[in-house]
């Protein structure tokens, strides 16, 4: 099976889907040059009318975007989470309401692909973890790959989803690499992921670990070292957060009886604060120890590489976090 | 290109359609039936309908919170209009939208938008995807003079002009945005003079005469059509009546003088267009007569079905969130 | 004591701030008009420099008040939370960070005035209660008042913080009237209302329940019945979401053993979850039943009257969820 | 109004001092001292060391990404600029902000910004609060070409055209955003032919060249505070390295041919203004040394004390979040 990098993955998503569907254009910023390392080569392929380098004008675009989905189009907007806030309007405002408000009538197969920083200085105003902003909004799907497969797989689905989807890219997940079949090896002949079904990502008997996003490796780093002390970790990784498979994360706690939650983002009314709730709620009988959130300290973050470390989760705070819920 | 006399009947047809429907609403929200917000469009029908009679079944529009009279100058259905103002299942949008979010994608009409200017985007978009397609669809936005301040306006704009879009922006001038006057929001004389700054044309027209309006867009039309690109056309208009209905405090805080608002109903867009298209002697004043009696009919109508429809059920209520 | 509508005590509210300290001032939309109703007669008294009249232009004047705060301005600005979108950038990269960016240097004293529409119509563009995604963003003070006095005294107490702070206006609140002392009959001579620290809305033993915003109301209807049932319900509202104050609530939570929470925003990443999560956390061992959520369905705002208020938290969704976790 | 002799070399001095920090900064960066991401501001020295020199102290300015220039040029200390960068305890944001968010609000320096165009609203308000508070404090916001697409600028220009606001829109037109032209970005030919649509004077300058740059900033700051109101100044001028340190991914897909670069590094700024301050016999070439070697040893003195400048603190995370 190749192995490859995350962004190959992704870059592979898109080169297939815009052979497949003549619909399916790219829309961002630098693209054709491919700053953030997903559309070398295409603006060759596709030429201008499908590769569409955009003036440094989010709301516009997005809006754009949104505007051309509605009659036939299906853009891949590529952007950073934190540009997510300067074209907010469209995208709660226009994506996430008009289908319902139309009564239906609108279809809007909008993908973004935003990228996630991560660490390494950058700062504040690079540094937004907002994917649960986006959940908390009806409207929207919300996909976070956290590794080569599950991106190809999950933004494949996006393109082809006629709903507004909204891809994260962790800093951490980015730099993974990992085993993705190729086309000719897989029965259908694609790789596609469903969303709303989460991935076991190890099982265990003793606790649940949820990872969102780049949350996801710190936990399987602590089960590791957990395991020499003889605890048994379980990990989901949700994959989509919208839909979320609630179900699996249910079940899981009903077998462990306890549950960590690992979010890098904020932790205050984070993705982490949702699915306590959702246990506290639908699950508490079978919980047997508080239900503990990993999540960044409730700081912007800060640019020194001596700071900045001190606000994410941690395999260390996660393996903590597991121990006190066992004592 | 003047229009021929069918399409000066039709447009007289369009202007009662909303002056009539207006007058409507206005009736049933105050006697209590209607209870949602609303904001009349009644002083500047010839905009809509002058700019309408230019574009096909298969353009687009996309409009604002002033939101009656793009739909039916497109040719919108009044009962659903009626419909989806009460709320009822046999809405444009089964009564999930409500006044500010009419319609109805049969026939090119992409939606109104409460929030001020941001359909001005998705307007470019659509005029983007009919270029990627091949398609020759004019994609038009009305917006008003306070939307024009806002920064979607600006890169909306500068997108449609960099790339060519076909697509129309129509800002209607009606002086105020809320109790806001223009003078004090926009600072240049005419948002038309801005057209300039994104290298495409402004056009000033005449927002009562809806021949002017009409004369406009179908330059506009061709140039789109064409494939040259966007226009920036500035009606200079008012509204007869209140910001919204039921916006009382702001009647009680004059920021029209009676004055300004008299001089401006004597520039009814529905007598001057009767004048002029009977001048000529094409259509008679009878044709005229017969015209509005016919659409207040309708408008009855709409309303007799409106009522008669029933509200959504509760298991509606999580229907058309999703796609398939 | 003078008894007074919601809006009145915003009003005198702002009168006496921008009296007793002339760098207060007023920016937003027709609001010399008045449109919102709590500024009428200002612009007569203040003059052009201190009631503005904006442009449609969200983004940019928010960004002018936060500008003219690091410089000494203490701006009060009003909004719709629906607008919010429109201004995002500038309330989350701008106020949120700049403080922190620039190591303390910036001083942030603007005030944000928003209304939250409420049932009647308002549909999906006019119906955002998005209070929690501010509460997520580090850097905010937010603020839900839910009675004509914690309206004055925490809006006059939000104009002298050094830091942004929004005030969320919710449609039930403002239709209230209550008592609110005259500054005479004030040992200070005027009232403030500290942040953080939370108002036990009524005393109970048998179930807490935390009500946000419009979502006191309910519970108090909810308890006056229940309480016929011979259920004691505790109600607590926390005022101020940033900062919260946590501990009035587990300390209730110990008391009572159960916690239902109210809240009329969508419950995805909710402030009902934020809370339910550090119930769930840190008073854990206390709780005797599954932690509920009484929130809004997760669907965008209707607009029919049919189907609206099936979407917000009710008196009787109330009364049930107590119920449930008594049963 | 010509500078004179000390003004003409407090801005070679300051042209030096950035484009030797910004050399020391490439330098540690491909050692791997400095890991964070950081923009050069080679070649556009003469933008911002011109337009500061027109400005007091007590002005205000707001900056970009782009961010090591513009408050070097308005007299910020080369430590506290370099501790920065390092995430130093001594930076002048104690290490919190980093390359791209410096600020000096002890002289005008209200803040570099990571968001692009999202100061330009914020430099508008500090130039509204100069003028409610009767002061004759002038902002300044420098913005690039691509910035001048965002909304932000439209809604900036717009309010403080209308309210006569002193500040002065300075725009770095370096004809790139990123790999993006400006001539695809921007649909006029220049972004000062864009200051008709908010009223206001637009001024078009060579940005190679401090001194016309400086002028042109005389003429706005003299406008803006006799009370008359903005001014959009644009400046042609060119980034002689990458778009920001690291990006070698758009190195290898060159957007800017190896002639046009060769092509504006012949039109450095530096030399440009030595050439002019020497030819007039005013300032010696022996000034310009001794300029040049006084500030190899100030930076190195600023390396210095930023290597020394201890780390922040664990505990100081939760710190400068809220003020008292
Ligand atoms: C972004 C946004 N800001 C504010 C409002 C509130 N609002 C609704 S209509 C309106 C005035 C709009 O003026 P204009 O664009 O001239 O249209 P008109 O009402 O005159 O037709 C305002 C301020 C809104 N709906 N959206
Ligand atoms: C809102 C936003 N969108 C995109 C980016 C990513 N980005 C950083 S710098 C830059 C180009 C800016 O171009 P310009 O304004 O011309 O300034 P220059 O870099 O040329 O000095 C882009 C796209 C950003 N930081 N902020
Ligand atoms: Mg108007
Ligand atoms: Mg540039």
């Amino acid at each position: 099976m190749p192995n490859m990098t995350y962004m190959a993955a992704i870059a592979e998503a898109t080169r297939e889907e815009m052979e497949r569907d003549e619909s399916v254009y790219l829309m961002g910023e630098d693209i054709r040059a491919s700053v953030y390392g997903a559309s070398a080569g295409l603006f060759e392929i596709f030429g201008e009318d499908r590769v569409i380098d955009t003036p440094l004008s989010e709301n516009g675009f997005f809006g754009a975007a949104i505007g051309s989905s509605l009659v036939g189009q299906r853009p891949i907007v590529e952007t950073v989470t934190s540009f997510f806030w300067v074209g907010m309007d469209q995208m709660i405002s226009q994506a996430a309401k008009m289908r319902y408000m139309f009564g239906g009538q609108a279809k809007l197969p909008v993908t973004w692909r935003a990228r996630m920083f991560y660490a390494r200085g950058a700062a504040a105003h690079h540094s937004d973890r907002n994917y649960n902003i986006f959940m908390s909004t009806p409207g929207l799907k919300v996909i976070c790959p956290t590794n080569p497969y599950d991106a190809k797989g999950l933004m494949k689905t996006a393109v082809r989803d006629n709903n507004p989807c909204l891809i994260f890219e962790d800093g951490i997940a980015i730099s993974s690499r990992g085993e993705v079949p190729a086309n000719e090896d897989l029965p259908g002949g694609e790789l596609l992921v469903p969303f709303g079904e989460a991935r076991i990502v190890r099982e265990g008997t003793d606790c649940t670990i949820v990872g969102i996003a780049g949350g996801v490796a710190h936990a399987e780093n602590a089960a590791k070292i957990l395991e020499g002390e003889g605890i048994s970790c379980e990990i989901i990784d949700p994959r989509t957060l919208v839909p979320l498979d609630k179900q699996t994360i249910l079940t899981s706690v009903e077998k462990t009886g306890r549950l960590v939650v690992v979010d890098p983002a904020h932790e205050v009314c984070s993705v982490a604060s949702e699915i306590s709730s959702i246990v506290a709620q639908e699950a508490f009988w079978s919980l047997q120890a508080p239900i503990i959130k990993v999540a960044s300290a409730q700081v912007n973050v800060p640019y020194s590489p001596a700071l900045e470390p001190l606000v994410y989760p941690t395999p260390e705070r996660v393996i903590e976090a597991v121990r006190e819920t066992m004592s | 290109m003047p229009p021929d006399k069918d399409l000066l009947l039709q447009m007289l047809e369009r202007m009662w359609r909303i002056r009539i429907f207006e007058e409507t609403v206005i009736e049933i929200h105050s006697s209590g039936e209607l209870q949602g917000p609303a904001h009349p469009y009644i002083g500047q029908e010839a905009v809509a309908v002058g700019a309408c009679a230019a574009l096909k079944d298969t353009d687009y529009i996309a409009g604002n919170h002033r939101s009656h009279g793009h739909p039916i100058a497109k040719g919108g259905d009044l009962g659903g209009a009626m419909a989806e103002l009460l709320g009822k299942s046999g809405g444009y949008c089964k009564g999930k939208g409500g006044s500010m979010h009419l319609a109805d994608f049969s026939i090119g009409i992409l939606g109104e938008s409460g929030i001020v200017a941001s359909s001005v985007p998705i307007a470019t978009g659509a005029a983007l995807a009919s270029k990627q397609q091949g398609k020759d669809f004019i994609s038009m936005v009305f917006f008003g003079d306070g939307a024009s301040n806002q920064g979607a306006c600006h890169e909306s704009m500068n997108m449609a002009s960099l790339w060519s879009l076909p697509v129309i922006f129509l800002c209607e001038n009606n002086q105020y945005a809320i109790t806001t006057s223009y003078k004090n929001s926009v600072s240049v004389d005419h948002i038309s003079d801005r057209a300039p700054a994104y290298n495409m044309p402004g056009v000033l027209v005449d927002g009562q005469d809806a021949i002017a309006v009409y004369e406009a867009t179908v330059h506009a039309v061709e140039r789109a059509r064409a494939g040259e690109g966007p226009t920036l056309i500035e009606c200079m208009t008012y509204r007869f009546e209140d910001h919204s209905l039921g916006l009382d405090r702001v009647r009680d805080n004059p920021y029209r003088s009676d004055e300004e608002v008299d001089e401006w109903r004597q520039r009814d867009p529905i007598p001057i267009h009767e004048e002029a298209i009977t001048s000529t002697g094409v259509v008679t004043p009878e044709d005229c007569a017969e015209v509005q009696a016919r659409v207040r009919v309708d408008v009855a109508a709409a309303l007799e079905f409106a009522r008669n429809s029933p509200y959504p059920e509760a298991k509606e209520l999580f229907e058309d969130m999703w796609a398939e």
